[in-house]
């Protein structure tokens, strides 16, 4: 783990993307520079004096030499809902926090659900860097909702595999399917099977997502989110049943292998 | 990068119970870990002291998840003191804390009167420790049903205990629970304890009104944080006035005038817990405010403090 | 100008303890005096009830300045029960509150168990109260030098007398500074509450570090307002699992989904108390959100809600 | 007294106008044609969430055809050190509350100090809209803090008569000589003896200037500033002790007969 960083970082913009989704872009140099794939910042939000309490974030993409990063985020309670107002504001943030996904993998399956995508296109970028073969399959409520789509498909050359649930764009109905049948069918590059599946997104979609890996003897990694209040191991707020017992998700993950976790 | 408190020609030296602490700046047990997390941050050794964790005999799993939930200027907690246990902690954290040269407090914990005791007792093989914190704040321990720490005879018996197998500074750290928080010092007291710590937190709990779920896996949990700064400073200067040993104060500190006004209340030292998770250089940013403070208001010792309120 | 709560289909009708409520949402006595002061924001007669200002037999004087201090969410009060007396109350208030068609809660105070009865008995020779809320939270009364409220045993006697001189609702108001809130509210009840109220407020202090001198001028006062909110949640879902009668609850409700929280932890009704403070229209923001939350989750009637938490 | 109003109010601007003296104007067309002299709002700010209290403030000026309203606020502790950093925010007031100075009088002395200039100057201008003739006498630390200088020169159509602490502007040390010299001479217009006393700032200066009253038989009336919760009379936060008993300074004040405060 490299060091971490309370670093004050501009909002450089702070736009709505989709329903209750909105992309931010933070002034960071020292945490642009170090992050990898999958590791988080830990935000403390100015004006919001009365939560007390950090909010995680991943990193969605960054730019090393601007010394940006971006961060997905969707409105689900009090300070998600407040975020979109700030603007110009000066945030901090402590990172890069914890592990990164694996990369020593033939061929890679990434599953993304809703914000999910985000913590995935890191990990993407740098399997294209590294001529890794892989796909992507990624879901939403609907069309409007699929906010990482274009990007990825600007990195794969390709459509990924999209599904929403009311069916406004892709397969209608959960990604799960499109899981299933690209394990079944193999990589679509070269009809491989996958040997490495990486999954973010809602707790039953990882679950079910994890079961098929094991079915399918892949190894499967899962980005685990819980609340967390210090961010960096000390309090044991943020702990993952696993079969080694309960694990900090905030620096012990929040990547874990998904057959280790006790769902 | 490591930040740690400015130059000053105030004295900060203070004496809590026996423990001779180089500044009166502590952490709050459980929101520190055993310094190691945060020594990216705060020069962990230039600290008051580091209190570790809640540390058992054989170590505990801890409640399930969730274990935090927000509340307003506050949060709940109940991680239900998961900890390796006490051999684990001696050699992994302890012998780090010695090495970087810092002043250890270990806060402890039993399920029973005599797990204390053997905590204390495995603790005391090793030089590694300067001073104790007995935890009688923690719920399910042997003294019928009823947390111990809300019970005068309770108390009495087990730090009576824990006062026969050390001779090191020992400070007992009180519930905020209690109808009369003076009586629980006074028991502590008179069963040997050389200081007093407080306030541990308050039970509180929070609910999701969509899910109609408690916010926490076990319902109920611990308050911190500024919410509770008014109780925690009404408690020590109720304690103040009632016993003769120095006090650790805490609760909701988050700045240096928060640390002040504690010690005006009646507290020897004070100790951070919640403002970490908010700020990770909290400690040392509390140090240099009373430093700022005392260089302020002509104050050249921070014992002059110590119940100077008016 | 004044606000009013808006129309909808849900069932908003609750009984609290045999005090029928055209809604469950009541004022916290003492925020709101006798609701005259809030008429032009409110329309005080479309609340549930309103509860009146703590009242003595002959008035008080109350507590010298200040009174107040804010604290971080939260503020501190020791008003000290300052009123004119139940004549007055009788004479400007209670007719006043009948003539605009409100439903009225008296909250009842005493400096000794008699004048707890004294004032219940001058109050009966009016048709003006619809239910009574007894306060056993104020200090210095003839108990042995502690708050009534704290002891079972005081409690089960001033109660006992207080049934006696009326068949109307009677709501006995809990203070949260005691070790166990079950074994005061079962006081209550054996003695003959109709129903409980809690939390009032927790003891704190609040200090000025410059001037070095309490921020009360009486050094400890209530404290209120959302920083209390988990609290006061937590003591209303463990009276909730001991008791039998109707609670109302409260402690920093400041809108609709804190109100449900509260009535999902067992309250049959609650009151708003702090938050008139920041806002003026909070009572009747509370009956809508309280609406809002229904119409969304298809609760056709508030009273599913009680004690609802899974 | 008028109705009470909950008004949202935008921030037209909020400027640094002396050491940590601002001025604060707000478009609050309720509040601004309704407003007497000596009245105030009780703010509500925005974004200080933790901070559960309003805050009141004296009216300084108002301008009921354009309907706004003129705030001269100090920074003095948490929410005032906050405030300047508000730019083209709504806050919310509640108003206009309080009672206001007396106006049957024949000849007045107005007696400021510190920020305790504003809550005056629109007794000033009804004074002076009536004929009848007043002087005014301003007390600050310095130069820069005598913000109401100025303004209350425009009026008068001369200089009020000021001191400083420091001795930078006017008569050096206290305001307090000033008062004692006018009540000796007179009104500067026609030396009549003033008939009139009212003071406004710090405690200390009010209770000596209410003694000077006293002495030379003047009616005197004084602004008591107490810490508010409600500001609308419910809640008996802010009582002033007075020989007739403890009497609400929101709504039974803040103006108070000097000779009935106890002080
Ligand atoms: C490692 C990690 C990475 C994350 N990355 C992203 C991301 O890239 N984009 C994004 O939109 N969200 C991300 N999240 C989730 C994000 O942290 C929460 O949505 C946010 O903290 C909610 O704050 P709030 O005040 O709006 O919600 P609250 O009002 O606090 O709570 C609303 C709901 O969110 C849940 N929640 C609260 N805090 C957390 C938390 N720390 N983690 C997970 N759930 C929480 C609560 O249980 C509750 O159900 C991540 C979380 C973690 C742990
Ligand atoms: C009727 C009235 C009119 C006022 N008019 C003005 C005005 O025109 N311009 C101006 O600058 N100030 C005025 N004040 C004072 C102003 O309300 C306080 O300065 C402000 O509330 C302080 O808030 P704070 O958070 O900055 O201070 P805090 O951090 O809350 O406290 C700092 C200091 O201010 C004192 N204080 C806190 N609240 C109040 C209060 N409500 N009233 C008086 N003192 C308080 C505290 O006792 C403390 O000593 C007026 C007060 C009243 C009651
Ligand atoms: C996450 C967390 C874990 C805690 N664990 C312990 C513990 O192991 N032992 C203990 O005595 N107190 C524990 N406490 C209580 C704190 O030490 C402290 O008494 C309390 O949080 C009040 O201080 P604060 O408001 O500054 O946090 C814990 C508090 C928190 C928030
Ligand atoms: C200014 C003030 C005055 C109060 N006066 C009384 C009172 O007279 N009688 C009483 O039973 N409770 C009194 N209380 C307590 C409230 O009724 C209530 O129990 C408490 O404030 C918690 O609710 P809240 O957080 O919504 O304010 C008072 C509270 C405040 C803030
Ligand atoms: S959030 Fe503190 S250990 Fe993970
Ligand atoms: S502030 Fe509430 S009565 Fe004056």
């Amino acid at each position: 783990m490299s060091q971490l960083v309370n670093e004050t970082a501009r909002i450089v913009s702070n736009d709505a993307v989709g329903p209750r989704l909105h992309l931010m872009v933070l002034e960071s140099p020292l945490i642009a520079q170090h992050i990898l794939p999958g590791q988080f910042v830990h935000m403390r939000l100015p004006d919001f004096e009365s939560h007390i309490l950090r909010r995680p974030f991943s990193v969605y993409a960054r730019n090393a030499s601007a010394g940006t990063l971006e961060i997905l985020y969707q409105e689900v309670g009090t300070v998600t809902r407040l975020m979109p107002s700030l603007e110009n504001a000066a945030v901090e943030m402590i990172g890069p926090v914890g592990n990164t996904w694996a990369t020593d993998c033939s061929h890679a399956l990434l599953v993304g659900g809703g914000v999910g995508a985000a913590p995935l296109f890191m990990l993407a970028e740098t399997l294209k860097a590294a001529g890794i073969p892989f796909d992507v399959v990624l879901g939403a409520q609907t069309q409007s909702a699929l906010v990482a789509r274009e990007r990825y498909a600007g990195l794969l050359g390709c459509e990924p595999c999209c599904a929403t649930d009311d069916g406004s764009y892709g397969r209608a109905g959960f990604c799960t399917s499109l899981v299933e049948e690209r394990l079944a069918e193999g990589c679509l590059a070269d009809n491989a099977p996958y040997d490495y599946l990486a999954v973010c997104g809602p707790e039953p979609l990882m679950k079910i997502v994890s079961k098929m890996g094991a079915d399918a003897g892949v190894r499967t990694q899962v980005s685990m989110e819980k609340r967390m209040a210090c961010g960096i191991g000390a309090c044991l707020s943020c702990v993952v049943d696993t079969v080694n017992g309960k694990r900090r998700s905030c620096v012990d993950g929040p990547i874990f292998e998904a057959e280790e976790v006790v769902w | 990068m490591a930040s740690t408190p400015r130059g000053t020609n105030v004295n900060l030296a203070v004496n809590l119970g026996g423990l001779a602490m180089k500044n009166p700046v502590t952490v709050a047990s459980g929101t520190f870990a055993a310094g190691r997390e945060y020594s990216d941050f705060v020069d962990v050794a230039a600290l008051g002291a580091v209190t570790t964790k809640g540390v058992s005999l054989n170590g505990w799993e801890g409640n399930a998840s969730p274990r935090i939930a927000e509340t307003p200027s506050g949060m709940l907690n109940s991680i239900g003191l998961q900890n390796p246990g006490v051999k684990h902690l001696v050699e992994h954290d302890l012998a780090w804390l010695r090495d970087i040269g810092a002043t250890t407090i270990v806060n402890v914990s039993g399920h029973s009167f005599d797990e204390y005791v053997q905590v204390l007792e495995e603790l005391e093989k090793t030089d590694l420790v300067d001073a104790y914190e007995i935890n009688i704040s923690c719920p399910n321990v042997d003294a019928g049903g009823m947390t111990i720490g809300t019970d005068p005879a309770s108390v009495r018996e087990v730090i009576g205990m824990c006062r026969k197998v050390t001779g090191k500074p020992m400070i007992v750290k009180l519930t905020p629970n209690v109808t009369d928080i003076t009586a629980i010092a006074e028991a502590a007291v008179d069963a040997g304890a050389d200081a007093v710590s407080l306030i541990n937190t308050l039970l509180g709990m929070a609910i999701d009104a969509y899910r109609r779920k408690p916010q926490l896996a076990r319902a109920v949990g611990g308050l911190s944080g500024p919410a509770v700064k008014p109780v925690a400073l009404r408690m020590v200067w109720e304690v103040h006035n009632a016993v003769n040993v120095p006090l650790l104060g805490m609760g909701g500190i988050s700045n240096g005038i928060d640390a002040v006004e504690f010690m005006l209340a009646g507290a020897t030292a004070v100790a951070v817990g919640t403002a970490n998770f908010t700020n990770p250089t909290a400690t040392v940013d509390v140090i240099n405010g009373i430093i700022e403070y005392c260089e302020q208001c002509g104050v050249r010792d921070v014992n002059e403090l110590i119940g100077a309120l008016e």
